[in-house]
């Protein structure tokens, strides 16, 4: 067992191959997955490896490769669905809402559907107003549901490959502009599986909790050392995962930095920065020195633009402004 | 179906009825499943106006095809797609009347769904029938890509899915019969046509005039019946299956159901279960006296299990949060779900 | 000019019906809306007043419904699409999401999508999980849509003209139990509108504010009347409007009140009440006695049976109890 | 279409000429449009090696069908929804060439969105290019309710929408072209169908051959016909829009395109711009040397189109948030989006 560092890409690519050489009833769907290896590369190999049983290229339908793929997983498979950008999951909607979330449910448990559908969401890449959004939200709200974002290699790996064994749909989000970034290492033990549901503190420091994930997590790195110079130290969690929420992990930080700054690309407005906010606010009350800050984008659709992308997306000059404004209370 | 008289309907299901290998007893068996479908509809509308039972929409008229259905698949190992519409469908698969009582009394030991869905959204894994949404169309891509995972895992299984000519209009529809018929899937795209969906006629629903029409753009084999023939309609499934097993792909199967106006107007003609005792009698294996000794013994049935339903303490097995996740709770399903007293799948058929 | 006791259901014809004589612009597209009036009897007889030229009974596909409403809106009409149930909409996410939300921007305000796409949501009718949901704050969160949900006749008239006279997408989210209460007066003057985007404080009182909208403003009126009985006194803010978001209105009765909460039958995680919680504590963390305390439904699908529903639906006692925990900050 | 030699092709292209009230100066225009849209697809390509240009796709290939469309409708009334494909449609039909450039440069100062969208997602009010967004498909819904919403106002105006066959899989298509066909709108379903969608070729995207094979499905006409030439397309275009335009119903015209290998290997005979030079070279309309000049003036058109927007300022006309809702800003659009320097549409038009 070794440590190694790779792309998110890799990782990725690297738990997917790992899992269907561990259970043949894990099979990969999707548009342009097989020999073209998928638009962002991650599937690259695996239909040679695997065969076109275990990695099927789909027609050019998102509601269709969802409906499928649930049919699969009630047909006994464990398939794992890539949609091209995340933006497209819309179209799937009722199919991932109504369908996927609530079939154990409504059978009492009779049926189930183990499906995971990836998606590259978020900015960054200038791909504009309908191939640039942050959907976790809109996933995380939903009960059945399990909402998935990682933001380095290891995570990814270790994630994906508990995606794909869990029990239930899990909504699994890449923010595309993390793609090819190599921060941290990764085991490539098999069994190296990060459970569903656990924040991680990704810096530690005693003055401010800001929670993030994706690619905030790098700019509140950035964040922390410009804040280091200044004597204000950081802690970091990395929620990792939407839903199940690690409101613990979170509670434990604020109760000792007593202040808290919530920051994620999504709109400001009811990004699952308001639930953490919330729940801060109710549950540690007493505990917190000074208003729970939010940092998002403005509420307004991601122009392609880059420059015009920037001026929506936060970042970590604007996180920094935000902490020195908080550690005057 | 065109128009016929009353002795040129009994004639064509003679016709039917010759080109299979059926016995008289077989057909005799039929009818009493679609006679205790019908009988059990009528019960359940009967307890609605009264006010004693929740929703549900009536099979009447839809009882050949389905239990034609039920007796061309095999139970147990396919996969069957109901919808909403498909009562006659699941009593001729075995469903146990008491657990459909259950279910429409929303009854927290209904297997099915304990309460969880409306009633009429059926599911059991046993016999197969797969736990039914209340979005229309929806479940006609999840029957794709059932069917294409028993290809991928070489099980002989099939899978059959149900629906109206209303929910062919919806994008699912056209995704899932465009995957299958590339794929030329081991599936059944069964469409009980009965002109209308809630108010809309099939003319503002789409421009052809028969869904079967709709096969031909997705290269799938597509078969129009007369669904109130149960024996051309056994005979056209058992040709769909057949075909779906053995790798022949996809059917797209459209039983044209008459409209509730022309069986309420000429049920001799119209009304498959009326016509179907026409031709029992005509045929000698059914008398006067028998299909009145049947009807009784189906109507004790139903009372009997609606009684032990009513009778069945109504609240919780599971608490309301339960099976959100796997993990919550952490038993397995199957040990739980059944409770206690059940008939068993033999107990549903009525006595001679 | 009289006012009258009509039902939700009476106050919405009543407005179709008035804009549709004002403006020919104005058509209805929908299942069922013909002949039929629509499942909820919305349209009865609009058909026979307008002809089938302004009336579109449409064929079962809502994505379609949306699609083909989006197209008469670009195409110059003013469309009021009629959507069964809200879990319907689902299968219209990419529609309202990718297209109506964003065609004004994307084109630099060249296009627009003045469109009303109306839909009953919520519990109360024994729906079970896929007929009661609770979709409004998927909506809220998405720029370029606006998300109204009214709660008494009047106010739905009211809004419903001020829809349909907007320039923008409107989700107009119906609680199907309110169908046919009739509580409060409903003016007949046909310029009788309520701007979008303004809350209305439904009761005023000085001890603990309460920020609600849709079925949960009557549970809220009963909840204030048991709690007189105990010398607290709650004002009642209800919303109508989720997006824009009327935070002056909230803010106003917080800064009086000191304490605040929100309450809803959505789910609590991540419901609108977080948005509002969080900016509450953000915005007023100096003026708050106490938590901001969030009611909503458990983190679970809605069963259908109603003794389940009155489960996981949150109630007048429960609000009471709410109301009482903060009483002692 | 089947396989041809390149004397062959040239007679097709002559047969369908004759069929036509074409003039020589009307053929001529059209080959104008085809090589400026092709000159200009090409320099826009080799921008985008040099790293120099974002994303956008070529239309190599799909010339004469867009060219031929732009001539057939009318532009200013007709609604146009193109998709990422159709360069050479917006050049044809009067999009400034400066435009197409601050929209590839990705300038805030783009009339089509500011920047707000990815290159070649074209919009302009003035020419009735309804603007597209960059999720396949749903604008074909879209142009069933424009042509709708046309037939209620009883305006003449006819809709056409443009896409991929990759694109006809989803939902959307289907739902479109079942609405069009109840209603029998005026709308034109133009499928620009060149086999492939990204790396998935027409095999694994539908089970039939043709995407017009898919019309009967809806009562709707299908059209099948050869993408590559101008003059069968534009007989086609025009046929279809007049029964469009009629009260004739919609049309599902499907436009062979042939295969960028094909292109590569045999231009002479699928080359839709190299054949029909030299079909009108044989004719006498064109010459070596009329061709030489008509190129260097497209060349140099394109440059100068190129250098402007170049040099144009490439900065805020309007604020990020601008235009989410129309409250914001205030300014009614029209009178603001239209930059000060501006071709006027006849200057796209390459001088002799
Ligand atoms: C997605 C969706 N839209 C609307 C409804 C409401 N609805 C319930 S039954 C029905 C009519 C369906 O007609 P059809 O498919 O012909 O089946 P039938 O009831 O006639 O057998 C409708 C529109 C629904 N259940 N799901
Ligand atoms: C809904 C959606 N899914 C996926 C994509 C990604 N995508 C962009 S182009 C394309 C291929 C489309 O193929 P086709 O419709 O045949 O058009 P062509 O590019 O071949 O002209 C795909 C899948 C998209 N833009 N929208
Ligand atoms: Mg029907
Ligand atoms: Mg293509």
């Amino acid at each position: 067992m070794t440590e190694r560092t790779i792309t998110m890409v890799e990782a990725l690519r690297e738990g997917l191959r790992e899992e269907m050489g561990r259970d043949e009833r894990v099979v990969l769907l999707g548009d342009d997955i097989g020999a073209a290896g998928g638009i962002f590369t991650v599937t690259m190999g695996l239909r040679e490896e695997f065969g076109s049983g275990r990695v099927w290229d789909m027609p050019l339908a998102e509601n269709g490769v969802v409906g499928v793929g649930i049919g699969a997983a009630i047909g006994g498979l464990r398939p794992v669905a890539e949609v091209q950008f995340a933006d497209f999951l819309l179209s799937a909607m009722s199919q991932i809402v109504n369908e996927a979330a609530k079939l154990r449910y409504r059978s009492l448990g009779q049926w189930s559907c183990p499906i995971v559908i990836r998606a590259p969401y978020g900015a960054g890449l200038a791909g504009g107003p309908d191939h640039s959004q942050s959907v976790e939200t809109l996933f995380a709200h939903i009960p059945g549901l399990k909402v998935v974002a990682p933001s380095t290699p290891a995570d990814t790996k270790g994630l994906i490959k508990a995606s794909i064994r869990d029990e239930d749909p899990v909504i699994f989000l890449e923010q595309k502009s993390l793609y090819h970034q190599r921060y941290g290492a990764v085991s490539d033990d098999e069994d190296y599986v990060i459970p569903l549901g656990r924040a991680i503190v990704r810096r530690e420091g005693k003055d401010v909790s800001v929670i993030t994930y994706g690619a905030m997590v790098f700019e509140s790195l950035y964040a922390a050392e410009m804040l280091q110079r200044e004597q204000i130290d950081l802690e970091i969690i990395d929620i990792r995962t939407l839903q199940p929420l690690d409101i613990d992990t979170i509670g434990e930080s604020v109760s000792k930095t007593n202040k808290a700054i919530v920051f994620h690309e999504d709109t400001r407005f009811s990004g699952i920065g308001a639930e953490i906010a919330a729940t801060i606010g109710e549950e540690l009350f007493e505990f917190l020195d000074g208003p729970v800050i939010r940092l998002g984008a403005p509420f307004t659709p991601i122009p392609a633009k880059p420059s015009l992308e920037k001026e929506v997306i936060p970042n970590a000059a604007a996180l920094a402004n935000a902490v020195r404004r908080l550690s005057r209370y | 179906m065109q128009d016929v008289d009353a002795d040129a309907n009994i004639h064509r299901l003679q016709e039917s009825f010759n080109t299979l290998d059926f016995s008289a007893q077989d057909a005799l068996e039929m009818y009493r499943f679609m006679l205790l479908a019908r009988l059990t509809d009528e019960y359940l509308a009967d307890l609605r106006t009264k006010g004693l039972m929740n929703g549900g929409v009536s099979c009447k008229g839809h009882e050949a095809i389905q239990v034609a259905c039920a007796r061309e698949l095999v139970i147990g190992t396919d996969y069957i797609l109901p919808y909403y519409r498909d009562l006659a469908l699941v009593i001729a698969m075995g469903m146990p009347l008491y657990d459909i009582f259950l279910n429409h009394l929303g009854s927290e030991k209904d297997p099915n769904s304990g309460g969880r869905m409306r009633p009429a959204h059926w599911s059991s894994r046993k016999l197969g029938i797969v736990s039914s949404s209340g979005v229309a169309a929806t479940h006609i891509l999840h029957a794709a890509g059932i069917a294409f995972a028993a290809q991928i895992r070489q099980s002989s299984a099939i899978t059959a899915a149900f629906f109206g000519e209303g929910a062919t209009s919806e994008g699912d529809f056209h995704e899932a019969l465009n995957f299958a018929g590339i794929h030329r899937v081991g599936a059944l795209f069964i469409c009980e046509n009965n002109g209308v969906a809630l108010s809309t006629p099939q003319s503002r629903q789409m421009k052809v005039k028969h869904v079967a029409d709709r096969a031909p753009a997705y290269g799938v084999h597509g078969m129009l019946i007369d669904g109130a023939n149960v024996f051309a309609a056994a005979s056209a499934i058992r040709e769909a299956a057949a075909r779906a097993r053995n790798g022949g792909g996809p059917v797209l199967l459209e039983a044209v159901i008459p409209s509730q106006n022309k069986m309420h107007e000429q049920p001799e003609i119209y009304d498959p279960v009326y016509s179907l005792r026409t031709f029992l009698l005509q045929l000698g294996a059914l008398t006067e006296a028998a299909d009145k000794e049947m009807r009784e013994a189906c109507a004790q049935k139903i009372e009997e299990a609606y009684q032990l339903a009513l009778s069945t303490d109504n609240t919780g097995i599971f608490a309301v949060q339960d099976y959100v996740y796997a993990d919550n709770p952490a038993e397995s399903p199957q040990e739980n779900i059944q409770p206690e007293i059940s008939f068993s799948i033999e107990e549903t058929l009525p006595n001679d």
